[in-house]
């Protein structure tokens, strides 16, 4: 590059792309917040951790417990088969939301066959993240209406109180996510969105694999680790 | 420039006289008399590794303290601005300086890091098995001890052999705690659903000692009340005491025994008390506890499983005064005030066994035990069995004479802050709900009578 | 240098918000929400000293009775929750606000709206938090709130809710400016101003921002925990579910000890910026003390449990937080050697700023020797909750925290208002407050060694403290007047003081090349750097000569605006002594508008407030949950959620500042 | 951008700013077709694993199943936030609080006795 003193850029170019990195603000500004969440949810998961075992009384995770008082027999909690599957809808939801993007991105190229038209369609797959994620958050009320049914409510034990939190943050976040997502594929819906929305969609889906990179987390250590 | 030379002159100003200030004090800190609580005085082996490690650190703090301080006002004298010198050189770094001040804080810190750690290792290994054990329970905002080997339970004051190791079991029964005796070593927290240990020996250089503990986690509005008193004896005299205590009540026979001779005469208590402090005249006009045959408690006595030693009634009784008053020093005697407005219709004279009736059938009952007493057995409270022998009530607020054991039942809740125990005088007011006590509320003689009870409970 | 010809823009009218004070609540400037700020957390000063008054004034003597218990458990849980969260944090961001976007060269930060959002956010919060004592139902838990005694069993009272909802709202304020921080100081850098060219200030407030994103989600956790115990049954904190009280005091101090550093590292940064000047020296070994900085930042999140030697942790982790915490010693170290060797040398000139300076220096050494002390897990022991302990942070926050921040005052307030504080008070200002906060501190160490625990509204007589706290006592009023001459020294100096000039001390950085106040736009053009100090170079060459630049001889700064003031030389006395005339302080050329030199700035806007606003509503409607008033409970969350949305909606999509309509600005 | 070309360029600015040089090629549609697959089997994976009695017994398994979540952790971070083709100022603002995060984890889990290390001391 040339050695001589570049010149000064007017203040009045700063609002208009200028960056000192080159990269835009919200990305940063994103990835500051996914680590301040890694944090959040080190202290859930830490939570969970350290009170599995200390409930004074069941029912447990993966332990059946006969209630001392009534004889009544309760379950282990956990469903493994029912939250594989929510697991494997999240893991899928991240799947059509790398798709969503590169359709985003790509919309101005040619689309040739059907398989182009269908990959390149940015609103499908916005649609079918949003809509695994809907999935997942419908697993995840059965889940929680079945446990409070067996007798687990937030309230019942420390297992119960910790436990209903820590998946209850990580649902308020896919929550999020999915009205962040349709209100992106309304707007898709109506001016189409192009490479120069790819940095809104990009942000969005930095959040939406957060959210799923941490259920990955929490499935480990808090249903199949026992 | 404004102050061209001034600061010369405050900043050696504000470090003489900070000297002066300083060297006096740290001597006073050694003397007993004026600094009672000093953790420089240590008379424990726990307390004494403490104090090693502590004239290590204020050593090595007291060199850092002077270098850099010194060297910072040499600094700024030295290189104060001086009018017409020349524009100071740029100068950005120098790595030989930066890597010595880096080296040389890690090896002072070394010097500290090693001792400390060996000492962590040796206070917190296992105490000996045949250490006494004590069991201590936080209240808000009272102690309870108990010496599981000798059946003993009582409340905020611990007696302690001289030269055996205690083992404390530190628990809470609601919040959080501290357990601190300066002297004896350092604190540590009583936590909910824990149980923490402590331990170190008293040792043998005094004969006797008493010596004030404290609550030092905050636990609510009383945090600042909840004190205790610690008697370090000879250990002859901790198991008189020891024996004394694990046996129930005894309520001393009137006809056959004299007035108990060294009873805490309350005659002798305004002679210790600072002035100052309200005085209800109740306190002085107070004859000795008449004592009351009560043949039917004294079966109950011996009918008592749990004590280890079954004293017979009457004046056998052993003499629950095992500390010898006169050690008390001005620091183990409360001086808290009485609150403003409450007071005690003077003149009037209890009657031990009238109040042992009344208390049997009060609220009392509700929360107090008294080991003797079959209808006292509430565990809200502290154990009342042997309260007569106890210098301290209300965990160390005030001196457990007539005055103020008859204000307390009057009513506890002016008398401390949030306190548990009723407002139990008749028309009082308790101050933490508004309500004023009608139905049920003792009437001063029956106050009187009650304290005389409880007094006579040596 | 000359501007293009202005461009025009499209503007949106209807986001305008007028004159006066509606301006002041829909600004979007960073200098103005620094003002904000910097008031605000000037009244909560003089709030929580007010406290710690009546704090000193109970404890003069044994037995006294001037509160009550539980008035007093109030006012010190107040005290340090004031001290903390509404004085020193807020009085940093002030300085964040005003300084980082001047210091990088910058014509705001990143998110002007969100930056007013933690503005209001902190407002609300602060003023939610600090109402109920007037009523007798302020917090009482200790700043700290240690569990289970602020649980629902032990605490059935307003006072803890308040709290617990208090820190979360000031919470996200807090972690609002992180995120927009990060941002601005990653992004917004002038060309050339390379991290390592970055002033000191703007450093150590980078590594702050860091702290508060990663400390402050843990501490909403803990929190949330304690919100739904009392509020939802949960178990988190519940005895006899068979939890941990250990939890509680885990969380907290993983979030309490970064935050003790969140608090002083704003002081280093201004202490860092304040010595250079007024020694005529660039700062000592710069590159290490920003590695010591990241250091401890990194460090500070190892050490947590050193306040918790007392719980019972084992041998074992004793062992490692005990050592740890002595390491932080070490970069600390650093900095002390290498502010006192920039002075080293140098050509010291004794103003209040400098003086402050040097006093941190001073005081916080003091303190951090007796933080080495508590890092000994033994000898803590027989100091954790004295005095002892009340000594050290006094001296670390008072003499560290405070003094930079005063420090920090009378160097910057010129910049923020255009004029200078009076160095006569200033002086009173100083030497009141060295003598009186070593007088009300130093004692401290003593009473706590010679067995005074902490938090303790009455103490007996005979126990050896009646003399020290007679002297803290009297140490406090010297602060309480120390203060209160400089609450007179600002409301006066505010509008009358002399006027300051571009650059009254002869800064070195960036934002002494602009003048005083800062144009809304700050900089006619981001200026391009080559060194660390940009001004000496332009005004002083010969002595910058040997300064590591980049590019020998290349000297681009520009100072925008005419008749500018800069000299490293000598200083430019608005104060002057009496008996000299002020320097002359050139009149500056006319300052062009933002219109005129086409530079777009956002919108003032109201957005912000109403979604702070609706926030802040919405979560003071819980605490009457527990009032048995569940019609008020649900009409203010409800409203407040309204509220909150809407406004956040009407927030995202509206444009933040004019577009600019000609052609080759387009992207 | 237009304000690339006037951004700081000389080599000696420091690294986190450049190292990056112009964005990478992102991966293509079937290198995310293959990732999600690569997800999908180890999932299957790890829930075989829980089903095993026999190796939840060992103490293999907690250790396996860290692995496992570990690698589709990664794998997701990097190629589904592509986190690998990005920025390295991001990898610096993800992975920084990352670790800290984890430390945190761990010490937590030491000190409330999860991960136990025993002495025989007071405790
Ligand atoms: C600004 C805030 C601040 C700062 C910077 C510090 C800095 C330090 N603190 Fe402090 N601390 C508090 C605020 C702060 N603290 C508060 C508020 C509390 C009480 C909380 C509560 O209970 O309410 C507390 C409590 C506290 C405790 C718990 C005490 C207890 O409750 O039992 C401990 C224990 O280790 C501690 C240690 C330290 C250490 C080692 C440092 C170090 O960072 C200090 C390092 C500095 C130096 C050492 C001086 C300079 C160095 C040199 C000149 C080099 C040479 C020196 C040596 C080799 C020694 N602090
Ligand atoms: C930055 C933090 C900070 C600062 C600056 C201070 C400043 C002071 N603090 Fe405080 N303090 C804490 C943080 C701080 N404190 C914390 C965290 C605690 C622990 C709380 C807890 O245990 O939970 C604490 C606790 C604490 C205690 C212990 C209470 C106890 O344990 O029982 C004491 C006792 O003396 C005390 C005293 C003082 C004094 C005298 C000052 C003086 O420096 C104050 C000087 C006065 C002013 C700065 C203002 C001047 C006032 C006026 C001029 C009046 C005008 C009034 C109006 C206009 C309305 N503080
Ligand atoms: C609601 C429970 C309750 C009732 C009823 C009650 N107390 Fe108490 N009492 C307590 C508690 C709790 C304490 C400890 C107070 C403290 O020191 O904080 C106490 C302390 C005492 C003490 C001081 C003991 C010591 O060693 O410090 C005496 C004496 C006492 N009560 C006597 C009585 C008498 C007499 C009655 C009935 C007339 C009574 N109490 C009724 C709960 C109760
Ligand atoms: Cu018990 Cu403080
Ligand atoms: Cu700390």
């Amino acid at each position: 590059m040339a050695t001589t003193a570049l010149p000064s850029i007017p203040t009045a170019d700063v609002g208009h792309g200028y960056t000192t990195t080159g990269l835009p603000h919200r990305k940063v500004a994103i990835w500051a917040f996914i680590g301040s969440e890694c944090m959040l949810f080190a202290s859930l998961i830490s939570t969970y951790l350290i009170y599995k075992g200390r409930s004074v009384k069941g029912p447990f995770p993966h332990e059946p417990w006969t209630d001392p008082s009534t004889g009544h027999v309760f379950k282990p909690i956990l469903n493994i088969p029912v939250t594989s599957c929510s697991t494997f809808v999240l893991l899928m939801s991240s799947l059509a939301m790398v798709l969503a993007l590169a359709a985003v991105e790509n919309r101005d190229k040619p689309k040739v066959t059907l398989g182009d038209r269908i990959l390149g369609s940015s609103r499908l797959w916005l649609f079918m993240t949003a809509l695994l994620g809907t999935t997942f958050l419908g697993f995840q009320a059965f889940e929680f209406t079945s446990f409070v049914h067996e007798g687990l409510s937030i309230r019942t034990n420390l297992f119960g109180s910790s436990f209903f939190t820590l998946t209850g943050f990580h649902g308020a976040h896919v929550t999020a996510g999915v009205i962040w997502l349709l209100t992106m594929l309304a707007i898709d819906f109506k001016r189409g969105l192009g490479p120069k929305d790819a940095l809104n969609v990009d942000i969005m889906a930095l959040y939406w694999h957060f959210v799923d990179v941490v259920w990955i987390a929490i499935f480990t250590l808090v249903y199949l680790i026992r | 420039m404004p102050f061209p030379s001034r600061p010369r002159r405050q900043v050696a100003a504000a470090l003489a006289g900070a000297a002066v200030l300083a060297v006096p004090l740290l001597l006073a800190a050694c003397d007993v008399k004026s600094y009672p609580n000093s953790t420089f005085l240590p008379h424990s082996e726990f307390g004494k590794a403490i104090d090693d490690l502590w004239n290590l650190l204020l050593q090595l703090g007291t060199l850092v303290f002077v270098f850099v301080e010194g060297l910072l006002v040499y600094t700024i004298i030295k290189y104060r601005r001086r009018p017409g010198a020349a524009p100071p050189r740029h100068v950005h770094g120098n790595t030989t300086l930066e890597i010595l001040w880096t080296v040389i804080p890690a090896v002072i810190l070394v010097f500290i890091a090693v001792p400390t750690v060996k000492t962590i290792f040796k206070t917190e290994a296992r105490a000996s098995a045949d250490a006494l054990q004590v069991e201590v329970y936080g209240h808000q905002w009272w102690w309870e001890f108990r010496y599981p080997q000798y059946g003993v339970t009582t409340a905020n004051e611990l007696y302690l052999p001289i030269g055996r190791k205690v083992n404390f079991a530190l628990r809470t029964q609601d919040v959080l705690h501290s357990f601190w005796i300066p002297q004896l070593g350092g604190k540590r927290d009583l936590i909910s659903n824990h149980t923490n240990y402590l331990w170190f020996t008293p040792d043998s250089t005094m004969s006797t000692s008493a010596w004030n503990g404290t609550c030092n986690e905050y636990c609510g509005a009383s945090h600042a009340n909840m004190r205790f008193r610690v008697f370090v004896v000879p250990p002859a005299d901790f198991a008189r005491w020891a024996t004394h205590q694990a046996s129930p009540a005894v309520f001393p026979v009137s006809t056959v025994a004299p007035p108990p001779p060294p009873a805490p005469a309350p005659a002798a208590t305004p002679a210790r008390r600072p002035a100052g402090r309200t005085a209800s005249g109740a306190a002085d006009a107070q004859p000795l506890v008449r004592p009351v045959a009560n043949g039917a408690l004294g079966a109950q006595a011996a009918a008592d499983a749990d004590a280890p030693t079954i004293v017979q009634g009457g004046s056998q009784a052993p003499d629950g005064d095992v500390f010898p008053r006169d050690s008390l020093r001005p620091n183990n005697i409360p001086t808290t005030p009485t609150p403003d407005g409450l007071t005690f219709t003077p003149g009037l004279v209890g009657d031990a066994g009238r109040g042992q009736k009344i208390y049997s059938i009060s609220a009392c009952i509700g929360c107090h035990t008294i080991k003797g007493n079959p209808s006292s057995v509430g565990i809200t409270g502290p154990n009342l069995t042997h309260v007569g022998s106890r210098f301290t009530i209300a965990a160390g607020l005030y001196p457990n004479d007539t005055e103020h054991l008859r204000l307390w039942i009057k009513n506890a809740r002016e008398m401390k802050d949030g306190v548990l125990m009723l407002t139990l005088g008749l028309n009082q007011i308790d101050p933490q709900t508004g309500i004023k006590v009608t139905a049920g509320g003792l009437t001063d003689q029956q106050i009187a009578d009650i304290a005389a009870y409880l007094q006579a409970l040596k | 240098m000359a501007t293009t010809a202005a461009p025009t823009f499209a503007t949106h009218t209807e986001y305008a918000v007028g004159e006066g004070w509606r301006a002041w609540l829909g600004t979007t400037d960073h200098k103005k929400i620094g003002y904000l700020y910097f008031f605000t957390a000037l009244f909560f000063l003089m709030f929580g000293g007010a406290e710690a008054e009546m704090i000193r004034w109970q404890l003069r003597a044994p037995n006294e009775h001037f509160l009550s218990a539980e008035t007093y458990n109030q006012i010190f849980t107040m005290h340090g929750t004031t001290m903390i969260f509404l004085v020193v944090m807020p009085m940093s961001a002030a300085f964040f606000n005003l300084l980082i976007p001047l210091q990088i060269g910058a014509r705001d930060v990143a998110f002007p709206r969100l930056n007013a959002f933690s503005y209001w956010v902190y407002l609300l919060g602060a003023i939610f938090i600090s109402v109920p004592i007037f009523f007798g139902a302020a917090p009482n838990g200790g700043w700290f709130g240690y569990a289970p005694l602020t649980t629902m069993p032990y605490s059935p009272g307003l006072n803890i809710d308040f709290w617990a909802l208090g820190l979360q709202i000031l919470g996200i304020s807090s972690l609002a400016a992180g995120f927009n921080f990060i941002t601005t100081i990653i992004n917004m850098r002038a060309p050339g101003m390379n991290l390592m060219r970055m002033p000191m200030f703007t450093w150590m407030a980078f590594v702050v921002q860091f702290l508060i994103v990663l400390a402050f989600p843990v501490i909403t956790i803990a929190v949330v925990f304690l919100v739904f115990d009392r509020f939802f049954g949960t178990n988190f904190y519940e005895i006899a579910a068979g939890a941990d009280p250990l939890l509680w005091q885990h969380l907290f101090w993983v979030f309490g000890h970064p935050e003790v550093y969140i608090l002083v590292l704003p002081a280093f940064g201004l202490v860092s910026e304040v010595l250079p000047t007024f020694s005529r020296k660039p700062l000592f070994g710069y590159p290490v003390m920003v590695y010591s900085g990241i250091l401890i930042g990194v460090l500070g999140f190892g050490v947590w449990a050193h306040h918790m030697f007392a719980v019972g942790m084992g041998p074992i982790a004793d062992t490692v937080f005990g050592v740890t915490t002595m390491l932080i010693a070490i970069p600390t170290g650093v900095k002390i050697f290498n502010w006192i060797f920039t002075m080293w040398g140098g050509s010291i000139h004794f103003t209040t700023a400098s003086m402050f300076a040097i006093g941190l220096v001073g005081m916080f050494t003091i303190g951090g020797i007796s933080g080495i002390m508590h890092s000994s897990p033994p000898a803590d022991l027989q100091q954790t909750d004295t005095y002892f302990i009340v000594a050290h942070f006094h001296y670390v926050l008072f003499g560290g925290s405070l003094m930079g921040l005063f420090a920090g005052i009378y160097y910057y307030f010129p910049k923020l208002t255009g004029h200078m504080l009076d160095e006569r008070l200033g002086q009173w200002h100083f030497w009141l407050n060295l003598v009186g906060s070593n007088l009300a501190f130093f004692p401290m160490h003593f009473s706590g060694l010679l067995g005074m625990p902490r938090r303790i509204y009455t103490y007996d007589a005979n126990q050896g403290w009646d003399g020290f706290n007679m002297m803290s006592t009297a140490g406090a009023i010297i602060v309480g007047v120390a203060s209160a001459i400089l609450a007179i020294n600002i409301l006066i100096s505010r509008k009358r003081g002399a006027p300051a000039g571009n650059d009254p001390w002869g800064g070195g950085t960036l934002e002494w090349s602009i003048p005083s106040p800062p144009p809304v736009y700050n900089f006619v053009h981001i200026p391009r750097v080559t060194s660390r100090y940009p001004m000496w170079d332009l005004t002083s060459p010969q002595l910058t000569a040997d300064v590591p630049h980049t590019r020998a001889g290349d000297k681009s700064v520009e100072v925008d605006v005419a008749g500018v003031d800069a000299g490293h030389a000598g200083p430019r006395p608005g104060g002057a002594p009496a008996g000299r005339s002020p320097a002359p302080v050139v009149a500056a050329a006319r300052i062009p508008t933002a219109e005129e030199l086409g530079i777009p700035i956002p919108y003032t806007t109201l957005k912000p407030f109403f979604t702070a606003l609706g926030l802040t509503v919405m979560l003071s409607g819980l605490p009457f949950a527990h009032a048995d008033m569940p019609g008020i409970e649900y009409t203010l969350i409800f409203a407040g959620a309204c509220t909150l949305v809407g406004s956040l909606f009407w927030w995202v999509t509206s444009p933040l500042e004019p577009e600019v309509a000609h052609s080759e600005h387009t992207h | 951008m237009s304000a690339d070309s006037s951004h700081g360029t000389d080599a000696s600015v420091d690294a986190v700013e450049h190292a990056l040089g112009a964005e990478h090629e992102h991966p293509t549609w079937s290198v995310y077709w293959k990732i999600a697959t690569i997800l999908t089997v180890i999932t299957v994976i790890e829930v075989w694993c829980y089903y095993l009695p026999g190796f939840v017994s060992t103490a293999f398994f907690v250790p396996t199943l860290l692995a496992l979540s570990a690698a589709k952790f990664v794998i997701v971070v990097m190629f589904y936030m592509h986190l690998k083709y990005d920025h390295k100022l991001f990898r610096v603002l993800f992975t920084g609080p990352l670790i800290i995060a984890m430390i945190a984890i761990t010490a937590l889990l030491f000190l409330f006795g999860k991960l136990a290390i025993r002495t025989g001391l007071l405790t």
